[in-house]
This record gives structure tokens, sequence and C-alpha cells, in this order.
């Protein structure tokens, strides 16, 4: 017989306005084994906490029932009240009738029956928990952070100071990522550059820090506290401990590959470095471009390389890294307009992307921070659209929230830099962040005119060529407006990275539909995953400014700091175990766990479990054809007696 | 007075638990007949307490889990999804209606998705009528 | 006189409830009022008209008639408002309370009394055939479905024995219907009167049953459409178009005749094209005719511009510079066309008149692809009417 | 008293009994004869061998509650189920199985542990033997000649009833079933040629020939005896065997049974369930150990069960040589020829 | 085909040969019984067994059940029939017999008889095959030229009740089973001990043989037996009350074979589709 203290938690009026808490408790107390049955205003306060504590004490409870909201809310909370009054931790059910029931019910009635009914189903779970003991286990001491920009180089940085171990994993020949392409940043109009390149440098030099560019994760394995992974270096055919950065070999390389920081806006050399400040400052050779790979001849950097650094066999090798917590911040792209067709991106010369226009803005650009259309001249009439393929159902439905930032900067730096006519064509201008509402009266002042409305079309000039015609419905005068102008900028959706689903899959994260990253909470774990231990900073959550990433991967340095401080660290218990007696050697069990954690011993002819390696997924327990394994907290009789108790009433 | 089925919901904790939340997070109202049982991961559903379930008098069995490829313990769900399909194929041969088991994968942003699963379920169950056929013998008496 | 106004929302409330569901999602940013073709030449703007909608403004009435449903706007909305449903359903809060247009009066009477829109005598509804056209038996394959417009705009007769002698060519088994049934009703849903709507759809409703129609062929796209996605079933219905480029590929149809090196342009109806996807079909049926160069309008496929027939369009009258269709037919001349090729009997109606009245008869000519494809297999159905033919 | 009545008219006999309580005959079922509780007096079928099933289950349910109770609730609140049975008839058991009956009373109530339930049972019945038809020939499992059971044996029923031309006769063996005989309205008188019949029939049962040996029950229990540790013997024997429960279902001699409890939303039931020590669970402890995990031994605990300890403890064989755990073997085990091996080994 | 009593002749040879050479330990395959009508599974383990090997139109038994009472190591020859080098294929997948420790004896047969029915046994009831898949000897010739019937043929007639006669019947069927437990010991892939149903925690169902209880057995079993039935039809066999399990199996074997493109026992190299999975296996599945 088990004694059962049932604690139903009003949460203020979240609960007990579309559930008569008192009821339920009473209800709770009719319930066999249920020995003491209380409602309480806020049960996850302090005295609500006490309340558990003393009813533990009084009624020598063995079991808790707590019918309040989520466990992924407050499971953590209360399993430690438990164990304070000297409970098992693992002896507590939870029932979620807030997320679950007061929340998505209108009817007070509805919501009270179906409380009665989880319930009920958690009583009868409840008389079959069992004490687990965690596991406890070493923690390495090392941090990963796998992207290089400006969010993985900030929380690099910030670990690496508190003296921990950092590996900062960039897929690109340099770190630095988006930051660096851009010319100035908003509202302040500070370079880019100026104050991102020490930063850059200042990872190069950190005694802490490993830094591993062109590298890829292919493999992650292990748990929080405990990762293992394996990381590929691709091959640069150029040996980076031999190089010593005099770039002789670029500037002799005949092969012209696409220089992806300049957006495809000219050509760079096959075998190259980015751009300038690119840290390493050593070059890669591009494959697809070489000369050499291409046609079998050339060989000419191999020539003038003082250093033999050239290695034109070099392969992919791999490094296993072992750390205790990971940073994932990789990013973001913007989505390619081509398709949308009505606004002419790839067919007409005139329409840019936004980092086309960030790079024409650079000094270090295409044009040398000239701002010059593909024909050399000056434009005379620009139009910035906002929103393409941002807040549109037909592709990503999220507002991208950095562009009518980034519009603004670049109607001011138009201004600046040419004596053209700046067009906004916007839907809402969205300008909440410190400074920013005085930016955008600012650039108001400055003349630029904005056009309420989004562009219909953009096509071709009949009258002049070459020029364009931008159509949109001023929705404030409900006029029509024909505009032509020599330049357009889009303002594209802020999209999650092409394998950001891939990275997802490797780290064990959720993503949203498109890609993104999911947060464990959105507003209480921002930076948690739902994988233990891993964390994530910047835009490969969500769309956000440099601001908003900067004070994100300070965050997650944080939280990874709170797990690689430990020397040790407990493990959930909830692993599952056989009962060999019931064992028939089936190995359904071997054969399916992704983790390995079941080996056959031949020699008893039954399987056991590597309980380290098991994560408490289950999966084994439910192919196990003689119910020999024990799927601990989540038995099979468990479930079966929680599925009985949901059906009784 | 009008049917209200007795509805079984499983779900994963890492994604339909989760969207379940996420539903109420968000305030999306939806029938109360579902009742969810959470487990780790839909792959831990033995198929036999599906049969129970039905024979404790569930007119609907729902369950949830991640995408396909989006596991929280990498494959699970690929596992669950063979088995749950020969679940339903001996349901259906048995005579069960068809429309009384359904899988669907549904993510932890997808509260909305959840929401309107929950609705459409339980109105295809209510289409449906009460579920005798392996419900035991004495809990129908009772009805 | 006070000029403020005060949201109206029971207004809004009975639109939404009238199916304008979407009227919600609006966030009026203007792609809608951009993206329309009417928005350059008249003083329609489907942007405000959701606005007024959204806020139960008077005042609606002066333009909710403008919208031809081309679906443009719907295609383009960021929000995936269904722009054509709130039309509808605008029309239908005002027009009940008796808000129908001169020009629309007639149209809607005559499908009241006579079921169809051409104010034809309901009995004379096969007289186009001549008797020379099988009816449709339950043991026969398809149904070709004779909508209105060709059964009786003397124009359109022409495109409906040319669709049957072409059909009898592929040796088809076929039957038009009796003249039990009546007007699709398309037109009259956009125009708002959903109760007359209704009526016809059960009146061909009861017929298709009785008959057993399980597969059909229709040559008007707005009869396609209502069919698939208004009549509540899961029709076997293809456009003439498809049919016929299908016979060919097959080579069941063989086109015959060189036509010498003529330019023929194409125009998409908007719904046989935006509203039902078809946009090659018709194509591959110009490119198969021997002697034929197929030149696109810069307007083409998904981003094609509406006659202005659709959506009551038709039968309203427009002022000179506010017509469609004029626009359109200078954009066909722009290509060098001579032959203006659609598929679709509103098309034609609308391009013909704007021929006519342009001027240009001597520089392009108007031609169901059907008919296209009937000349090359050199095939006349044009009945020597007298001595006038001889004189032409 | 004999009596006799048409067998076209056996389901107005059958309706007659059916007044008076609770009908238990011989019903045709998909896959062959079974005693089955008659609901429509035309279910009634004489034209059977014997059944499937023994008619064991008459007083020994494949399940029968012992007891109910509430989860949660104090021990007093639980209650003995109440069988209150009527006046049950058990119409046409063939003679071999109603010998069975008084095997099992032993367990059940000569032993002096008395089982309520059977014994409850055992008193409201009122028992039909019938006769086997003695012009067809035995089939090849049986063996009650071996235990000295004939194919007319009265001995056991209440009344005893043979099948003449057309006609089914009955005579009452006990008081108990002439009073039920002189009850039954719709039965005939039977006539002295009926009764001279009777008579003879029973006498000629005793001749009837099954497969037959020799057995005497001290000599069999010795020789079992002796054979216990010859495991090779036992192997040999058990080697088909699939360790199914098919032979102690059918048998009717099994009584084994399990104890279970069965609790739903909080009712709970204490019921017997017939086990089978065949089945590798049966011997199985709580701790885990099982003193039988082989074949050899659980097969070789059923012959010895039936054919040396029973006959050790109250002097008789428990077996009634019906043939069924033959029959229905899967893999054509043959307790005979186990017997006839064991003799000779 | 090789008449029964040649391949009798065959197997008494090869079974002499196999144990003198001392190549096998034992010979698994069929005994005399009480009658000619009755043989039974024996396992020949001397010289002197040899003679009382028989083979006959009823020598059904699928000898693989018979094949995990031996250690690893412990070298078998097994009288193999279709159906039962299926299940022996089935049971290497699953590692429960090593390829390597067995002698398959082929039997290449047709018009096979149920002893109980005297009926013909084809692939209505079996796999619809007449040669063994897998073997070592064959003790008779290749069938060839014999009508092949699809095992999944008999099905129709079930596929096309409405679901309330089909649970109608399956329910009647159910509430005929006395929980004798033959089917899952006759057959060769149920080798679980203990079997899920005779388990105290988790109690999946009551023991006694009444409506839930049999449907929990049987239709977990069902699950169980998902893409591993190798359609001997030993189950429906064995059962005493004729309950036609085997309907069943081949429905889910059917189900399992379009689902994911395997059928059981055919492959050494396959893995059970259970535990087994695609990427790309199709959501449609779970319509």
């Amino acid at each position: 017989m088990s004694r059962i203290g049932v604690f139903v938690c009003h949460c203020g009026l979240n609960i007990a306005k579309t559930i008569r808490v008192s009821e339920l408790a009473e209800f709770a107390s009719t319930l066999p084994d249920v020995v003491v049955a209380r409602d309480y205003r806020f049960m996850c306060s302090t005295p609500g906490q006490e309340m558990i504590a003393n009813d533990i004490k009084e009624h020598r409870l063995d079991r808790v029932i707590v019918t309040a909201c989520s466990p992924l809310m407050h499971e953590h909370t209360f399993r430690k009240v438990i164990e304070k009054a000297g409970l098992n931790q693992y002896m507590l059910t939870i029932v979620n009738i807030r997320e679950q029931v007061s929340w998505v019910t209108s009817d007070i009635e509805e919501g009270t029956a179906k409380a009665k009914a989880l319930l009920n189903g958690a009583v009868y779970r409840a008389r079959l928990l069992a004490p687990l003991s965690s596991r406890v286990i070493d923690v390495n001491s090392g941090v990963m952070i796998v992207g290089g920009g400006i969010a993985g180089i900030q929380a690099a940085l910030e670990l690496a100071n508190t003296g921990k171990k950092v590996y900062l994993v960039e897929k690109n020949s340099t770190i630095g990522g988006h930051m660096a392409q851009f010319d100035k940043t908003f509202p302040t109009l500070d370079c880019s550059a100026c104050i991102l390149t020490p930063k850059m440098d200042a990872v190069l030099q950190h005694p802490n820090i490993t830094l591993m560019t062109y590298c890829e994760i292919s493999e992650v394995k292990g748990f929080v506290g405990n990762f293992d992974i394996k990381v590929r270096q691709k091959a640069r055919y150029v040996n980076h401990d031999k190089c010593n950065a005099c770039l002789a070999c670029t500037e002799k390389c005949p092969g012209k590959g696409i220089s992806e920081w300049d957006e495809g806006l000219v050509k760079r050399k096959a075998i190259h470095i980015p751009f300038p400040q690119a840290v390493p400052q050593k070059p890669v050779i591009d494959r697809d471009a070489c000369t050499y790979f291409l046609k079998g001849k050339c060989r000419l950097c191999e020539k003038v390389c003082e250093q033999k650094a050239i290695d034109f066999e070099q392969q992919d090798t791999f490094i296993d890294v072992k750390v205790g917590a990971v940073i994932v911040a990789t990013g973001y792209n913007l989505m390619d307009t081509s398709p949308l067709v009505q606004y002419g991106y790839g067919k007409y010369p005139g329409v840019y992307s936004a980092l086309e226009a960030e790079r024409l803005f650079n000094s270090a650009g295409p044009t040398s921070g000239k701002v010059t259309l593909r024909d050399g001249k000056e434009p005379q009439a620009i139009a910035i659209l906002h929103c393409i393929g941002s807040r549109d159902k037909n592709n990503y439905e999220h507002c991208s929230r950095v562009c009518c930032m980034y519009s603004l900067k670049f109607a001011h730096l138009f201004k600046e830099k040419t004596s053209a006519d700046v067009y906004q064509f916007y839907i809402d201008i969205r300008a909440a962040g410190k400074g920013y509402e005085e930016f955008y009266n600012r650039i108001i002042e400055e003349d630029v005119k904005f056009i309420r409305g989004k562009v219909a079309r953009v096509a071709e000039s009949s009258d002049e060529p070459g020029r364009l015609i931008v159509e949109a419905e001023d929705t404030i005068t409900g006029k029509f407006v024909q505009l032509p102008v020599d330049m357009v900028v889009l303002s594209p959706a802020m999209i999650p990275r092409e394998d950001s689903k891939e990275v997802g899959r490797l780290f064990n994260l959720s993503t949203d539909k498109h890609g993104f990253f999911m947060e464990r909470h959105p507003k209480l774990a921002p930076l948690s995953t739902m994988s233990e231990g891993i964390f994530i900073a910047g835009t490969c959550q969500s769309p956000k400014d440099i601001p908003d990433t900067v004070a994100q991967a300070n965050g997650a340095a944080a939280e990874a700091l709170t797990i690689v401080s430990r020397e040790k660290m407990e493990l959930e218990a909830t692993t599952a175990m056989v009962n060999p007696a019931s064992c028939c050697g089936c190995q359904n069990c071997v054969r399916v766990c992704p983790y390995g954690a079941p080996l056959f011993n031949y020699e008893k002819g039954v399987s056991e479990i590597n309980e380290a390696l098991c994560k408490g997924c289950g999966l084994c327990a439910s192919v196990c054809p003689t119910s020999a394994i024990i799927a601990r907290h989540f038995t099979n009789e468990q479930v079966l007696a929680e599925i009985e108790g949901l059906m009784e009433f | 007075m009008s049917f209200e089925p007795k509805i079984l919901g499983i779900a994963c904790n890492w994604c339909t638990y989760t969207g379940a939340d996420l539903a109420g997070t968000t305030r999306l109202h939806y029938p109360p007949n579902v009742r969810v049982v959470r487990v780790m991961c839909s792959s831990r559903i033995n198929p036999s307490f599906i049969f129970r379930a039905f024979q404790l008098g569930a007119d609907g069995v729902l369950v949830g889990g991640c995408h396909p490829g989006d596991c929280h313990y990498n494959t699970g769900n690929l596992y669950a999804r063979r088995r749950l399909a020969v679940t339903k194929k001996i349901l259906e041969f048995a005579g069960l209606e068809p429309g009384r088991f359904r899988v669907e994968w549904i993510s932890a942003s997808e509260g909305n998705k959840f929401a309107e699963v929950v609705q459409e379920f339980t109105a295809q169950i209510k289409e449906l009528g009460p579920q005798q056929k392996l419900k035991i013998d004495e809990l129908q008496e009772k009805a | 006189m006070s000029q403020a106004v005060t949201p109206y929302l029971e207004m809004s409330q009975a639109i939404i409830e009238a199916g304008g569901e979407a009227l919600k999602k609006c966030y009026q940013c203007g792609t809608c009022s951009g993206t329309c073709p009417w928005t350059p030449i008249t003083n329609f703007n489907i942007r405000k008209l959701v606005r007024y909608g959204q806020l139960g403004f008077d005042g609606i009435e002066d333009f909710m008639w403008g919208c031809s449903t081309c679906k443009f706007c719907v295609d383009r909305c960021p929000r995936g408002v269904e722009l054509i449903d709130i039309v509808t359903a605008i029309r239908n809060v005002y027009s009940g309370g008796g808000m129908l247009p001169q020009s629309l009066r007639s149209f809607v009477g005559s499908l009241a009394a006579r079921g169809n829109p051409w104010s034809g005598d309901p009995a004379k509804r096969n007289d186009w055939a001549k008797e020379k056209y099988p009816l449709y038996k339950k043991e026969m394959e398809y149904l070709f479905w004779t909508c209105c417009t060709i059964c009786y705009d003397p124009r359109n007769t022409r495109l409906a024995r040319a669709t049957a002698e072409l059909l009898n060519q592929a040796a088809l088994s076929w039957g038009i219907p009796s003249i039990d049934v009546n007007c699709c009703g398309e037109s009259v849903r956009k125009v708002g009167d959903l109760e007359l709507f209704e009526r016809l759809k059960n009146t061909n409703l009861n017929y298709f049953q009785a008959n057993s129609v399980a597969k059909m062929i229709t040559v008007s796209p707005h009869c396609l459409v209502t069919f698939k996605k208004e009549y509540g079933e899961d029709y076997n219905i293809v456009h003439f178009s498809e049919l016929l480029a299908s016979l060919i590929k097959e080579g069941k149809l063989k086109p015959k005749k060189d036509f010498g090196g003529i330019k023929v342009t194409y125009h998409d109806p908007c719904y046989l094209g935006r509203h039902s996807g078809i946009y090659d079909a018709p194509r591959d049926v110009i490119k198969s005719l021997p002697g034929v160069e197929l030149v696109e309008m810069k307007r083409n496929r998904e981003q094609s511009m509406c006659c202005g027939g659709g959506g009551g369009g038709l039968w309203m009258e427009k002022l000179k510079g506010e017509r469609l269709s004029d626009l359109r037919v200078e954009e066909a001349l722009a290509t060098g066309a001579n032959v203006l090729a659609t598929a679709c009997p509103y098309c034609i109606t609308m391009f013909e008149d704007s021929i006519r009245t342009l001027n240009v008869d001597d520089k392009i000519v108007v031609k169901d692809v059907t008919e296209l494809l009937l000349e090359s297999l050199e095939i006349n159905i044009d009945e020597p009417v007298g001595d006038m033919c001889e004189i032409v | 008293m004999l009596k006799k009545i048409s067998i076209s008219k056996i389901s107005e006999l059958a309706a007659a009994l059916m007044d008076k309580g609770l009908l238990l005959a011989p019903v045709k079922e998909i896959s062959g004869h079974n005693f089955v509780e008659i609901k429509d007096p035309k279910q009634v079928d004489l034209d059977f061998h014997n059944t499937i099933a023994s008619p064991k289950a008459a007083f020994f349910p494949h399940k029968e509650d012992f007891i109910k109770y509430e989860t949660g609730k104090p021990i007093d609140t639980a209650s003995v189920v109440a069988l209150n049975l009527p006046p049950t008839f058990l119409f046409g058991a063939r003679p071999c199985d109603v010998k069975s009956f008084g095997i099992m009373d032993i367990h059940f109530i000569a032993s002096g542990i008395v089982d309520p339930f059977w014994k409850q049972r055992r008193e409201a019945a009122v028992i039909f033997g019938y006769a086997f038809d003695l012009e067809k020939p035995a089939q090849p499992e049986e063996f009650y000649q071996t235990l000295g059971i004939g194919a007319a044996d009265p001995e056991g029923s209440d009344i005893f009833m043979v099948k003449k031309g057309g006609d089914l006769l009955l005579n009452s063996v006990t008081p108990k079933g002439e009073k039920i005989l002189t009850e039954l309205k719709i039965l005939n008188e039977g006539k002295a040629a009926d009764k001279k019949y009777y008579d003879e029939y029973i006498k000629k049962g005793k001749e009837y020939k099954t497969r037959s040996m020799c057995l005497e029950p001290g000599a069999i229990t010795k020789k079992l005896e002796d054979l216990f540790q010859n495991t090779d013997f036992w192997n040999r024997v058990s080697s088909a065997c699939i360790s199914c429960g098919v032979c102690t279902f059918v048998c009717p001699t099994c009584y084994c049974f399990d104890i279970c409890d069965d609790t739903l939303f909080g009712h709970g039931t204490r019921r017997r369930v017939w086990d089978a020590c065949m089945f590798t669970d049966f011997t199985l402890e709580a701790s885990g150990h099982n003193p039988r995990t082989h074949v050899y031994q659980r097969l070789r605990q059923k012959i010895n069960h039936k054919y040396s300890y029973h006959v050790r403890k109250y002097g008789v064989i428990s077996c009634v040589g019906c043939g069924r755990c033959t029959k229905y073997c899967p893999v054509n085990i043959d307790i005979y020829s186990i017997i006839e091996d064991a003799m000779k080994a | 085909m090789t008449d029964f009593r040649q391949i009798e002749n065959n197997l008494k040879k090869e079974a002499k040969r196999l144990l003198e050479a001392g190549e096998v330990a034992v010979v698994l395959a069929y005994g005399r019984g009480y009658d000619e009508k009755h043989p039974m599974p024996f396992a020949a383990k001397t010289i002197a067994d040899v003679e009382s090997l028989v083979f006959n139109e009823y020598c059904n038994f699928n000898m693989a059940s018979y094949l995990m009472r031996y250690p690893w190591g412990t070298k078998i020859a097994i009288a193999a029939k279709a159906a039962d080098s299926r299940a022996i294929i089935q049971l290497v997948q699953e590692e429960k017999v090593r390829r390597e420790d067995l002698v398959i004896l082929g039997i290449p047969a047709y018009g096979m008889k149920n002893q109980k029915t005297n009926e013909v046994v084809d692939s209505k009831t079996t796999g619809g095959l007449y040669n063994p898949v897998i073997y070592d000897i064959l003790l008779g010739e290749e069938i060839h030229g014999q009508k092949i019937v699809s095992p999944y043929e008999v099905l129709a007639e079930y596929e096309a009740m409405d679901k309330e006669e089909r649970w109608a019947f399956w329910k009647s069927q159910m509430d005929k089973c006395i929980r004798c437990y033959a089917c899952r010991k006759a057959c060769p892939m149920c080798y679980c001990d203990p079997c899920f149903i005779d388990q105290n925690k988790p109690r999946w169902a009551d023991k006694a043989p009444q409506s839930p209880g049999n449907m929990m057995y049987h239709l977990t079993r069902f699950h169980h037996l998902a893409g591993r039935c190798i359609d001997c039809g030993e189950c429906s066999r064995a059962c005493p009350v004729d309950i036609p399990l085997y309907l069943f199996h081949k429905k889910v074997a059917k189900e399992c074979e379009e689902m994911f493109g395997q059928a059981a026992g055919m492959k050494l190299e396959d893995k059970p589709v259970l535990v087994d999975f695609r990427v790309e296996d199709s959501d449609k599945i779970l319509e």
C-alpha cells in the first residue's frame, strides 16, 4: 500500500479559472492510497513547497503527485522538494493541468473532468513508482563552439577567458561570418571590420582556443559532460604548419573562383584567402576553380611557394575532440529570391540582394566602396524593397527583424555616397531597439521617401532601356505608383543555413519547419535545447541583430560554463535494464538501439545494457517481446496503469 | 447527452508533448477528450499499450512523435513508424474502424498542429461513435 | 456635416459569415492592389475593398464590382488571403440589399428565369448541334459539358461545333447533356448570388446523378473550376485542351495543314491558368501545328493578365480605357502575332469585342486552340450561308 | 426405472430440462462437439462420438471467480462469490468421462480438503451418462478398456442412456436420477423389450474393444518409480513434446489450476484458472527458480502423476483412457504408447 | 516429384551417413507415431534411431521449432520442407541458430495432408512454395511446373468483408480459444521463454480463456510475428479448436511485404523488418 499526497496548484487564476481546484483535491482524496490532498495558490512558491515537505513528514507520504503546470516546467523543482524532504526524487508524478487542460479548455466542467481523469491516471502510475538512483559521471572541461561568426567568436573568447579550453569549429577557411561582409552597422554606423577584426585576432592568439577552420562536424557521440565529437578537417591542399602567409601563391594563381565574400560580384583566385583580414591568414585551394585539379596541369603555386607548403595530395582528416558542452552558432543565410520572378532578381542587373548592396558600400568590396551599377554608372534613383520572402505565407512567415534597420542604413549610405533619390517600399517599419527609432527619424530627415506598400512587380522600362519600373500601391493614398529607378535592393528573408537540419540531426536538436533550432523554452530557456549540454546562440535560432546575437553568445557561454566548471555531474537515472530471467535472447534490443547500449552476452544468452550509453528512450523495451527490458520510470506496468487510470473516468 | 469520446494520447516528450504544451502556452483551445500519456519517445510505445487502451474503453488512440528525421534519439520514430503501421494494419484486419488509431508527427514548434489534430481526431471519433469492439465486456455492461 | 466615421462591425461580421473569413488575415500591405490589373486603369482597389470590409465602412458598393476574379492577387498575397472569397462575400452581403448594378440585372434575371445568362430559350439549348451530335447516355465515356456561352453566343457556337467534330475525329465515346441542365453558375456565384448558384448547382447535380456521369470534358475553364471546387463532388473532369494535348501526343489526332509560318500568341485564361494550373496543354496543342510559331506576350503563364471577363465582368459595361481586353490585345499585337489564341469562351468574347472596337481586325484574329487544330485537320464546319459566303 | 423417447424429440426433452434448471449438453461447433450451456433446445446434438473437451468444466470451469474486492479498501469489504446454482443437468456424458468425476471427487472432496465450488457444482448436478455406440468401432486413440471402463458403463451416472434405433432409453441409476425421470412427463415408459435391450447393451459394453493392455496399478507404479531416474527414457518419449497445454486442457482428470488476481478500475477478482503441468512456468517459483526446466521433466511429471503418484496416494490411476490427449496432441504423442514402453522398459 | 517412400529412403541414407561420419550429433526429422497417419517429430541420435525415421504426407511438423533445444556448436541435420527452410533462414537472421551448425536436408514436396481433416495442405495454408529455399542436400528432385498460387490469394475473401463482418468473424474465432498455447509452441518463430502473456510484471492480460485476454494474446502475437512469420501454418494445425490463425498471420505478412518490400525467411542476410527501418519509408504506411 502506498501513501500518496496530491497537491493541486491554482497557479493564480491560470488553472483555477477553468478547473475547480478544490473539487479536484477533494476528488483526489477519495482515490485509494491517497492519504492527503490539498490545493494551494502557487505550489511552486516557498510556502507551497514547504506544504509538500511538511505533509511528506506528517503523513509519512511515500509518493507525491503535483497537479500543476507542465513537467517540462517544474518537474525538477518538485523533485528537489521531495528529495529534501527525504523521498527519492523519482517518487514524483506531475499532472499537467495547466498547459494541457486549463489553458486549452474554455468550459470549467470540461476542464475539471479532464483534470480528474489525468489525476486518476497519475495516481495509478504513482502507485508503481520505484526509487531510482542517479549516475554520477566525470565532466570534460572543454567546450566546442560550432560556427565562427560573431556569436561563435564572442562565446569562444568569453569561455577562453575563464580558463576553459575552447574548440572553435568553422566550415569556411576564415572566421568572421556575415559580419565581416558588412560595411557599417546600424544604428551607430560604426565600421563593422573595425569592431570585428580585433576579436578575430584575439581568437587566433588565445592560448585556450583551438581554432579549427575549414572543418565540419562528422559525428557526435556521448552525452552532456562527455561529448565525443569527430571533426572532419577538409583538405586545404596547403600545409598550414609550413605556410608563412606570404601569399605569393595567390598572386600567381590563374584559377578563377567566385568570391563568396563579395557575394559573387567579383572573382577571386583558386588559391586564396577570402579577404585581407581573414583569420587565419593562410590560403586554401578551391578544387572547383583550380587549374591543376580541373585540367591536371599548372601547379604554379607550388613553384612559387618557398615554404613547400602546397600539398596537392592532402586528404580530409578526422580529429576527435572530447568536450563537456557544445554551443551551436551556425548563423543564417539569405533567401534566394530569384524564384520570386516578380522582383526580377537574377534577371535584371539592376536588382541587388541586401548582402550584395553591403559589399558595394565596403571599401574592400568590388567597387572599392563606390556605389555603382554593374555597368559602372551611378544610380539616380534607388528603391529598397522590404519583406521579400519574409512575412509571407508563400515563403517564410516570420519577420526577419533586421531588414527594416539595415534598409534604413542602406538609405543613409546611398544618400551619403550618391546623389540618388532613395525610396523605401515597406509594410511596417519595425524599429524596436535602443537608438533604433532615433535612427529611423534621422533617415526620414535625410529626405528618404517612404512608400507604404509592398511592391507587386519590378519590370523593365519600355521607354528608357536599362531602367526599371517599380510598381506598387501607395496604400496611404491608394494611388498606384509606377516608379522608374536604376537600382532595386531586395531585403530577402533571413533563413537558416542550408545544412541546419543536418547539423540538427548530428547534435540532436529539433528544428522548426524551416530549420531554425528550437530552444528548450522560448522565454525561460532560450539558449538551451532539448539536448542536455548543447546550447544555441545567434541567428541559427531565429533572425536577430548583432547586439542580440552577442548577448546570446555571452549567455550561451555562461550556460556552457555551468556544466564544464563542474568536475562531476549527475545524470538522469531513467535508463533501461534487462531482467535476465525473462530475456529470450532475441537480440531485438541490440539491433535497434541507436547508441549501442545493449550488448548480447553469448555465454549467458541474454542481453545486457551499458547504462552509461543508455539515453532512456525506451525503444528497446517496446521491441522486447518478453517484456524483459525495464525502461525505468516508464515501465510497462507504469504506462499500462496510467492508461487504465486515464480511461476510468 | 451527446457522445463524449475518451481518447488516449501517447506523446513523445521532446516533440509532441512539448508541442502540446505550446498549444497551451499560446492558449489554443481544443476539445478535452484526449488524455495524454507522456513517454520519452514514440518508439517506447508497445503495440499492446494500444490494444490495452481499446480494451479499457478508449474510443480512439492518438500517437504523436517527432517528425521522421527529427527524433531526439535519432532513429526511434523510424522504428516506431514501422511498428505502428503494423499495429494499424492488425487493428484494421481484426475489424476495428481504421479511423480510431492515428499517428501524427507533431514537432515542438507545432502547437497549432497539435490543437488541429486533436480537434479533427475528436470530431472523427465522435462521428464513429463509441468503440464497442475491443472494449472489455464488463465495461460495456456498465455503459 | 461631420466627416468622422465609425466602424460598422456588424457589416464586417456579415461578410465573414458569408464566407469572407479571410478578411481577418489581411495586414494591408498592398501586394494585392499593386498586383491587380485594374489598379492602374480604374478606381477599383482590391486592398481598399478588404479594408472597408474589415471595418464595415460605407461606400464599399461604389467599387465592389470591379474585380474580375483573376486570382493574381490571391497567388501573391503574403498572408494567404482568399480575396476572391471576400469579393464574393461582400457582393453577396450588399447585393442582397438590391444593389445589383443595372448591367448585371438582365444577366442575373436570365439565369434565374431561364437558367442561362444569355437570355436564351432553354428549349433551344442544343440547337447549335442541329441534332448531329448524340445526347449523353450512361454507357458513354465522356459527357461533353456544353457551357451556356458556347450554346447561345453566336460566335462561340462555332467553338461548340469545333469541339464536337474533334471528339468525333478522335473516335471517343461521348455525348452532350440534354436541355435539362443549366448554367454551371460560376459567374452568378462570383456576383454574389449564392442562393441562385445553389439552385443552378442542384439542377445540374440531379442531371449528373440521374445519368451516372463520371467523366466530363469542358471547354470553359469557368465550368471546369466550378465543377471541381464548388460542386462538392469528385468528378473526373478535363479541360478540352488537356484532352487534345494528350490525343495529339498519343497520335490519335494528327495535325496536317501547314499554316505557312504564321505567328500565334497564346493568352492564358485566368481560370485555366492560375485557377487550374493548366499552362502547357494548350501551348502543346499550338506547338503541334505545322508552320506555326508560338510567340509569348510579356505577361504569360502565372503572370498572365486578365481579359476582364471573369467575375461577372463579361456582362458589365466598361468605359474605353478601362478595358483590360483592350490592353491585352495591344500586348498581343506587340508580339507581331497574327492569331491571338486562347482556350476560354469568355476570353474569346472579350477579345472579339476589343478587336472590333480597336479596329484591328485586319491585323489579328482571335481563335480557340480547338479551332486552330480543327483547321489543321482541314475540317470545315462553317456551312455556306448562301451567297454571302462566296462574296466574302 | 426405464423411460424412453424418440431421438427426434430430443429438443423437447432438452426444453423440459431447461425448465427445471441449467442444461449442459453436446453441441456441434465449428471444429467438433463440446458441452455447452444450452440456450436453445435445438442446439442439443447427440450425433457425436465424443466431445473435444471433457465435460469436467461442468464442475471445474476453466475460470472460477472466488473473491471480489476493491483495491485500497479493508479486507473485510471483500466478498466470496456465491454460486446460487440451479439444478444442473449434464446430458450425454460418455462413461469414461463420467468415471473421471469420481476420480476428481477424491481431490476436491474425499481427500478431506473440500473445495466448496466443486462440491456445490457436483451436488447441483444430475448426470445423464450416455453409452458409446457399440455398432461403431472405437477411435484409434481410445483405451478405456485398459482402465477397466466399459463403453456402456452406467457407474457414476444418475441416469444412464442407451440408443436403441431411433429411440433413446433412459434408465435411472440413482434415486436422484429416478426422481428426475419421474418428473419428466415428456418421457414414455420403457417396455420390457426395452429393458432387455438396455441390460444386454450394458453387458455387451464390457466386451467393447478399445486399445487394451494388462495394466495392474501396483505394477505400473513400481515400474514408473524404477524408471524415474532414466533420463534417456524420458528424453526419448518427450523428444517431440512442444510443451503446450492441449493434453491437460482436454483431459477429464487434470485438475491443476493457478490462482490469479485481476483488477479493473480498482475492482478486483481473485479467481482460479486452469493451469497445465506442461507449461514452462507451471513450477516457476517467485525466486525465479524453476525445478522443471526440461521438457522431459514435465512429461515425466504428467505420466507419473496419473499412473504413479495418484495410485500411491489414492490407489487409483488418474486416467480414464478417453484418448483425447493423444488425439489433440499437435505432435502425436501417445500416452498409451508411453505406458506400454514403460512396462516393457 | 520424388515419391514419399523414396524421400524416406534418402532421408534414412543421409541420416545414417551423417551420424556414422560424426558430421552431426542429431538428425531432426520424423519418426513413427502410434499409427501410419500419425508420425511424430523425431530426433535421431544413433544409428539405431535411423530405422525409426519415416516420411509421408502427414509429416507436416516444422522441424525448425526444435533447433533451439540444442546449444550453439551442436551439429544438427534437419529435414526441411519449403516452409521449414524459411523458418531456418529467419532463425539464422535472428541469430538463434548458426548456419554453420546445420546440415539442411531439403525436401521438395507437395500433396502433404492435414492428419485431422485429410485435406491437402497447399498455398492456402502455407507459403506457396514447394521447394526449400535453402538446403545442403536435397532428398528428392526439385518440383517444377506445379501450379503456383499466391499464398495471399486466400485472403481476398476476408479482405472483402466489411469491418463489422470481419470483427464478428475474428471475435467468434478468438472466443473459441482455450489458451492451451499450442499455437505458439508449434511456431518455430515463437521461441520466447517466457512468453509475454505469461508475465506477471506487467500483466498484459488475464489468463482465463475469455475474450479480452484472448484478443490481447493473439493480437500481440500477430504483432510479434509481423515480418517474421514464414507461413508454415503450424499454429492453425496445432490448434485443438481450429482457429484459422494462419489467415491473420498471412495478412500481416502480406502487409509487411507490401510496406517494407521484404518477405520473412527468404534471405540469410536480411534483417527482420520491425527491427529495421529505411529513412525513405513513407508516412503513407500509417494511413
